[in-house]
C-alpha cells in the first residue's frame, strides 16, 4: 500500500483519538484566545445591566444533563451578573431532570459567592409540569402556580413572592432552554400574553432558530451554545467552564478543517495520479 | 449534590468508559453497558410518562368523576391487544384515534406554522423603498438572495416535470442553495457535539479521577 | 437536543396544542419604576377609558380596554409609575385589580371574563403616593366566536391544498398513466444497492426511522420498503428489519410479506427478519450498530424520521462498507445523511419516492396535486414581492395570522 | 366492523381536529382540549407496550438460550430495578432525592450522554472522507462548512475578524432560504400523507 493509499484510508481509530487529544490537551494547557462578544450577548448584558436593584430575574432551566455543558455555564454567569447588580431571582424549570441543576447553580453563586438569603434574595420553585399551558397560567397568577417551592415550603412564607404576583413583576425572563417545552413555549404562550423582557440562552443547535425572534424585538438577547456562554462570562469577567471549553472547541474545530484539507489535498493527489 | 457524590461517582465513570470502549472495538464492557442502557432507560420511560402524561391526564380525572375518561382507558389498553396475534385487529381502534387527532394537529401547525408564516416572511420585508435605504447593504443582498433561495428551491422539488430548459437551471440554482444550507448547518452543528465530549471527558478528568482542579 | 422519537412526538404535540401568535411583535417598552424618584408626589391628571371591547377570536373570555393615558405623563415624565386596571360587575360595585401594566401603555386584555356578563372598568395612575382614578366605564361584553377570523389565511392554504390533492388524485384515478413522474436517481441506487447485496451474498438492512406509525414519514418509509422488499424478494437476497415500535414492527412484516406474495415467492418470507429491538433511541441505536458491525449488509436503508442517531448509523455503516441509501424528512439531519450517505432523499423526495416507485395512481396524483401548490406558492411569492415593492401591501395583511 | 368502524373514527376525528382549530368557541374547544388530553394519555401506552414488547423479546432469548441470552438477564434486571424505584412510593417516587433520580443522573444519564458524545467523533471521520471537492455542488457544501467552523470559534476570528458576520450572514439568507425551501415541501408531502390516511385511502397502516 502506497502513502497515500494509507492515508486515504486511516484508521478511524487514529481520527478518535486525535479528537479526544484535541478536546483534552487544553483542559491543562489553555490558550486564552480572545474571545469577542457578539451584539446578542452584549444585549442581554445591558439589560441586565440596567435593571434597577431589586427588581426580579425569572431564570428558566429548561434542560437536563446532557444541556449542561453549554447552558450550566450561561446559567451560572447570568446569576453572578444579577447577584452582582443586588437583582432578586427566581428559578424554575420545564425539565423535570433540570431541577437538581438549578439547585446546586443557587448553591454555587447565590450562597456560595454572594452570600444571598434564600426566600429574600433568591427562591427556586423547581420543575413545573404542563408547558405551555404552566406558561399561560404563571404569567396571571404566580401564586397560584407557584404555590410551594421545590422543597415544599408554601409561596406565603417567601417574603420575597409578597410583591412577585403576575408578569408584570417580573422584569426578566430568561429561559436557558435546550429543546420543548422551551424558550418556544416561553415566546408564544408567556410573551406574546405578558409581553415584558424575554431573553433565551440556547444550545449552538438550537441558537440559529431564535436570530429571528430577536429581529422581531420579542427577544432582549440570545445565548448561542458554548461561545455564548463563554462571551457572558467574558461580560461578568470570570473564567468558567465555557471559557475553558472554548480552547478545546477552537482547536478541534481546526483539527476538522484539517482532516477537511488532508481529504481532499488526498483526493486531488489520487485524481491526478490516474 | 446528586451527580458527583460517593459510589455513584464511580457507577457513572465506568459506565462511561465502557460506551467508549466502543470506538476501538465492540467488547463485553460494552455490551454490558448497553444492556444495563436499554432496560434502565425503557423503564425511566414507563415511569416518566406514567406519572406525568398517562395519571394525571386520564386517571386523575377519572378519581375525581370524569366518568368520560373511561374511553382513552379503554382505549389506551385496547393497545395491548397487539401482543396477541387473534386480537391484533383490536388495535386499529385506539391507534386511528391516535392517528386522527395527531394528523389533524400536524396538518393544521404545518399550515400555520410553517407554510403561511415562511411564505409571508420571504415577501414581507420588501416594503417600498425598503430595499438599500431602510436596510443596510448586505441585508438587502441577504433578502434578495432569501427570496431567489426559496424559489429555487422550491422548483428543485417539482416532481411532475423533467428537469430541462428553465426548471433545469432553476432548480440547479436550487441545488447549490441546498448545499450550501447542508455545509452550514454541518459546521454549526459542530460545537455542539464537541460540547458533549467536553462534558464527558471533563467528569472523567475532574469529577471522577480529580486531576483537573 | 433531540430526546428520543416518541417524546418528540409527544413535545411537538404539546407545541401544536394551541396557535402560534404572529411573530413579529415587538415588546412594550417595559419601563422599570425609577427609583430615583424621590421628590414630593405631583399632582396627577386621571386617564380616560375610550374604549371597552370584546377580545376577537377567543372563547368569550376576555375583554380588550383602551384608555388615554394621563396628561401628566407627558409634561412630568417620571410623575405616574403604573396603571392598574379594575374590573367590577355593577357601576357601583367593589372594583377588584385585574392587571398592572407600566407607564406608557395604553390597553390591556382582561383574561378571565365571563361570556355574556357585564361588567364596568376603571384605570387607576398611580404615582409615588398618589392614585388617580378615570371615570368609571361600562357596561361591557365578552362574547365567543365560531370563527376565528385571524386565521383566514391558515383556512385558505389549508383548504388549497387540500383540494388539490384530492382534486388530483380523481384525475390520475381516471386517467392511470397519464401523470408524468420524473425518475428520480434513487431508483438505480436502489437496484444496485440491492443488486450488489444479492452477488455478496450478504443483508440488505432497512431502518424506518424513530418515530411510530403515527408518524407520515414512517408510512411513507413503508410504500418504499414495500418497493424494495419486492427487489429483494425477486433478486432472492435477505433483509434485516430491527424495529423501534411495535406497531411499526407488525406494520413492516405485513408489507414485506405482501411483496413475497406479488413476486411469487411467499413461502420465501421470513418473518423473524422484521424484529423488535427496543424503543429507546440510543439503545436502539446501540443494538443496530451491534447488528452492522456483526453481520456486516452490503446496502443499508434509513428511511424516516432519524434524530441524532442519523450520524451515527451512517459512519459505522461506513465503515461496515455498505452502499447506503437514506431519506429523511427531519431537516436538522438531513446534512449529516448528504454528506455521508451514497444517497439521500431529501425533505418530501422521501414522501414522493414511495409515489413513484409504485406508479400507484392515487399517490402520483397527489404528488401532482403538491407539484400544483408548490407553483402556487411561487406566484404568490412572486407577486407578494412585486406588489410590495409597488408599496401595495393587501396581500399581506389578508393572510395575516393574528 | 374490522375495516368500517375504524375508518370511520380516523375520519371523524381528523376532520374534527382540523375543522375545529379554526373555531373558538367555547364547547367546541373544550371538546378539542379534551380529545387532546386522551391522545396524550393514549400513546403512552405505545411506551407501555414497547416495553412489554422488550420484557417478551429478551425473556424468549433467556428461555432458548439465545446467543447473548445472558445479557438479557441484565437488561430484564436494570428494567426492573427502574420500574420498582420509579413506582414503589407512589407519585414521591420519582421526588428530588428518591433512589430513581439517583439512577437517572448516575447510570442512565452518564450513558446516554456519552452515547450521544460519540458524535463528535462520527463527525470527525465524517468530515474526513466525505468532504471531498468531487464537484462544484461538493465544493459549495465544503465551503460553507469550513466558513462556518471557523465563524464560530475564537482561533477564526484571531484569523480574520469578519468570519462571525459571514456566519451570520449564511446562517441568516442563504442557509435560511433552503431550509425555508425544503419545509415548504416537507408541509405539502406531510398535508398530502395526512389526508389520505385521513380519507381513508391509504390504509397500510392498518395490518
Amino acid at each position: 500500500m502506497s502513502i497515500l493509499e494509507r492515508i486515504s484510508n486511516l484508521d478511524r481509530r487514529i481520527i478518535f483519538l486525535t479528537v479526544a487529544i484535541a478536546v483534552i490537551v487544553p483542559l491543562f494547557l489553555p490558550l486564552r484566545l480572545p474571545i469577542e462578544v457578539t451584539p446578542p450577548v452584549q444585549q442581554l448584558y445591558d439589560v441586565i445591566d440596567s435593571m434597577p436593584a431589586r427588581s426580579v430575574v425569572l431564570i428558566s432551566i429548561d434542560y437536563d444533563p446532557s444541556g449542561a455543558p453549554e447552558l450550566q455555564p450561561a446559567t451560572l454567569s447570568i446569576m453572578r451578573h444579577c447577584f452582582a447588580k443586588d437583582l432578586r431571582v427566581l428559578v424554575l424549570g420545564l425539565w423535570a431532570p433540570g431541577v437538581p441543576l438549578g439547585v446546586s447553580a443557587l448553591e454555587e453563586v447565590a450562597v456560595g459567592e454572594f452570600g444571598k438569603e434564600y426566600g429574600v434574595d433568591f427562591v427556586n420553585f423547581g420543575y413545573k409540569p404542563g408547558g405551555a399551558v404552566t406558561l399561560v397560567n404563571l404569567g396571571r397568577d404566580v401564586h397560584d402556580v407557584c404555590r410551594q417551592d421545590h422543597n415544599g415550603t408554601p409561596v406565603d412564607s417567601l417574603s420575597m413572592m409578597d410583591d412577585v404576583r403576575a408578569a408584570n413583576d417580573i422584569g426578566l425572563v430568561i429561559s436557558m432552554s435546550m429543546g420543548i417545552p422551551g424558550s418556544d413555549q416561553w415566546i408564544w404562550y408567556y410573551h406574546a400574553r405578558y409581553r415584558g423582557n424575554l431573553a433565551t440562552a440556547q444550545t449552538a443547535i438550537g441558537a440559529p432558530k431564535y436570530y429571528q425572534y430577536l429581529q422581531s424585538g420579542q427577544l432582549v438577547g440570545l445565548i448561542g451554545g458554548m461561545k455564548g456562554a463563554a462571551e457572558y462570562e467574558r461580560l461578568v469577567g470570570r473564567r468558567g467552564l465555557a471559557t475553558v471549553g472554548m480552547d478545546s472547541q477552537s482547536i478541534s474545530h481546526l483539527l476538522i478543517i484539517g482532516f477537511v484539507l488532508l481529504g481532499n489535498i488526498i483526493y486531488w493527489l489520487e485524481k491526478r495520479k490516474k | 449534590m446528586l451527580m458527583t457524590s460517593g459510589p455513584w461517582v464511580w457507577i457513572a465513570g465506568l459506565l462511561t468508559l465502557a460506551i467508549y470502549s466502543f470506538l476501538y472495538k465492540d467488547n463485553p464492557f460494552y455490551k454490558v453497558a448497553e444492556y444495563i442502557f436499554v432496560g434502565l432507560s425503557a423503564g425511566y420511560w414507563a415511569v416518566f410518562l406514567w406519572w406525568n402524561y398517562a395519571y394525571p391526564n386520564l386517571f386523575v380525572p377519572l378519581g375525581e368523576g370524569n366518568y368520560w375518561n373511561i374511553i382513552p382507558i379503554v382505549l389506551g389498553f385496547m393497545m395491548f391487544t397487539q401482543l396477541s396475534k387473534r386480537t391484533s385487529w383490536l388495535v386499529r381502534f385506539p391507534l386511528t384515534f391516535v392517528l386522527g387527532v395527531s394528523l389533524g394537529l400536524q396538518v393544521i401547525a404545518a399550515v400555520e406554522g410553517d407554510m403561511v408564516p415562511q411564505l409571508q416572511g420571504t415577501f414581507s420585508p420588501f416594503a417600498k423603498g425598503a430595499l438599500f435605504n431602510t436596510y443596510n447593504f448586505w441585508t438587502s443582498i441577504g433578502l434578495i438572495v432569501l427570496l431567489v433561495g426559496v424559489l429555487s428551491t422550491l422548483t428543485y422539488f417539482f416532481f411532475s416535470r423533467e428537469h430541462k430548459g428553465v426548471l433545469g437551471v432553476t432548480s440547479k440554482i436550487g441545488v447549490y442553495f441546498l448545499m450550501v444550507a447542508f455545509g452550514a448547518s454541518f459546521g454549526y452543528t459542530i460545537m455542539a457535539r464537541i460540547s458533549l465530549l467536553f462534558g464527558r471527558l471533563h467528569f472523567l478528568l475532574s469529577d471522577w479521577m480529580h486531576i483537573l482542579r | 437536543m433531540q430526546k428520543s422519537g416518541s417524546i418528540i412526538a409527544l413535545a411537538a404535540f404539546l407545541v401544536l396544542s394551541a396557535h402560534i401568535p404572529a411573530a413579529g411583535q415587538t415588546p412594550d417598552d417595559t419601563v422599570l419604576i425609577a427609583d430615583t424618584l424621590k421628590t414630593a408626589a405631583p399632582e396627577i391628571l386621571p386617564p380616560t377609558i375610550v374604549s371597552l371591547e370584546d377580545t376577537p377570536n377567543d372563547a368569550g373570555t376576555s375583554i380588550d380596554v383602551t384608555w388615554e393615558v394621563s396628561p401628566t405623563e407627558s409634561l412630568l415624565p417620571a410623575a405616574v409609575l403604573q396603571y392598574l386596571v379594575l374590573r367590577a360587575t355593577s357601576p357601583d360595585g367593589e372594583f377588584e385589580r385585574v392587571g398592572t401594566v407600566p407607564v406608557g401603555t395604553n390597553s390591556y386584555s382582561d383574561d378571565g371574563t365571563e361570556p355574556g356578563d357585564p361588567y364596568w372598568y376603571r384605570i387607576d395612575a398611580v404615582g409615588t403616593d398618589v392614585e388617580v382614578s378615570s371615570a368609571v366605564s361600562g357596561p361591557a361584553h365578552s362574547r365567543m366566536q365560531w370563527f376565528d377570523r385571524g386565521r383566514v389565511g391558515v383556512l385558505l392554504f389549508t383548504v388549497l391544498t387540500c383540494v388539490l390533492v384530492v382534486v388530483f388524485i380523481q384525475v390520475a384515478k381516471r386517467r392511470p398513466g397519464k401523470v408524468f413522474l420524473r425518475r428520480l436517481p434513487v431508483f438505480d441506487a436502489i437496484d444496485e444497492a440491492i443488486g450488489r447485496a444479492t452477488e455478496m451474498g450478504k443483508k440488505v438492512l432497512y431502518i424506518m426511522g424513530g418515530l411510530d406509525v403515527d408518524d407520515p414519514q414512517t408510512v411513507a418509509s413503508m410504500s418504499i420498503l414495500a418497493r424494495v422488499a419486492d427487489r429483494t424478494a425477486s433478486y432472492g437476497a435477505r433483509m434485516d428489519i430491527p424495529c423501534i415500535w411495535p406497531m411499526a414492527m407488525s406494520m413492516a412484516r405485513e408489507t414485506v410479506k405482501e411483496s413475497y406474495l406479488r413476486v411469487g415467492k411467499p413461502d420465501e418470507y421470513n418473518e423473524d427478519e422484521i424484529y423488535y429491538l427496543t424503543t429507546d433511541q440510543f439503545g436502539y441505536v446501540a443494538g443496530v450498530d451491534g447488528i452492522m458491525m456483526r453481520d456486516r449488509p452490503a446496502a443499508n436503508f434509513y428511511l424516516g424520521a432519524f434524530y441524532a442517531e442519523s450520524l451515527i448509523f451512517a459512519e459505522t455503516g461506513y465503515a461496515t462498507g455498505a452502499i447506503q441509501i437514506a431519506g429523511t424528512a427531519e431537516v436538522d439531519q438531513l446534512p449529516f445523511f448528504v454528506v455521508a450517505c451514497d444517497y439521500t432523499l431529501i425533505g418530501e423526495e422521501l414522501y414522493a419516492a414511495g409515489a413513484s416507485l409504485s406508479g400507484d395512481p392515487v399517490q402520483v396524483g397527489s404528488i401532482r396535486g403538491q407539484d400544483i401548490a408548490k407553483a402556487v406558492f411561487f406566484v404568490y411569492i412572486a407577486a407578494g414581492v412585486i406588489l410590495k415593492l409597488v408599496g401595495i401591501d393587501w396581500l399581506e395583511r389578508l393572510l395575516m395570522i393574528g | 366492523m374490522r375495516l368500517q368502524v375504524p375508518l370511520a373514527i380516523i375520519l371523524i376525528m381528523g376532520l374534527f381536529t382540523i375543522v375545529t382549530s379554526f373555531i373558538p368557541a367555547r364547547p367546541i374547544a373544550d371538546l378539542n382540549q379534551t380529545f387532546r388530553n386522551w391522545y396524550i394519555g393514549i400513546i403512552t401506552f405505545f411506551i407501555f407496550l414497547g416495553t412489554i414488547n422488550l420484557v417478551r423479546v429478551n425473556g424468549e432469548k433467556i428461555k432458548t438460550k439465545a446467543s447473548d441470552w445472558q445479557y438479557s438477564i441484565i437488561l430484564i434486571t436494570a428494567l426492573a430495578v427502574m420500574l420498582i424505584a420509579g413506582f414503589y412510593k407512589g407519585r414521591a417516587s420519582t421526588d428530588e432525592e428518591s433512589v430513581f433520580m439517583y439512577l437517572y443522573f448516575n447510570v442512565q444519564f452518564p450513558l446516554e450522554a456519552t452515547m450521544y458524545s460519540l458524535l463528535a467523533f462520527f463527525v470527525t471521520s465524517a468530515s474526513f472522507r466525505a468532504f471531498r471537492a468531487r464537484n462544484k455542488e461538493a465544493l459549495c457544501l465544503l465551503l460553507a462548512a469550513v466558513v462556518i467552523m471557523l465563524g464560530r470559534v475564537p482561533v477564526g476570528t484571531a484569523i480574520w475578524k469578519g468570519f462571525p458576520e459571514v456566519t451570520e450572514w449564511i446562517m441568516s439568507y442563504p442557509n435560511a432560504a433552503a431550509k425555508r425551501g425544503i419545509r415548504l415541501g416537507i408541509d405539502l408531502g406531510l398535508i398530502s400523507m395526512a389526508l389520505r390516511m385521513i380519507l381513508g385511502i391509504e390504509r397500510s397502516y392498518m395490518q
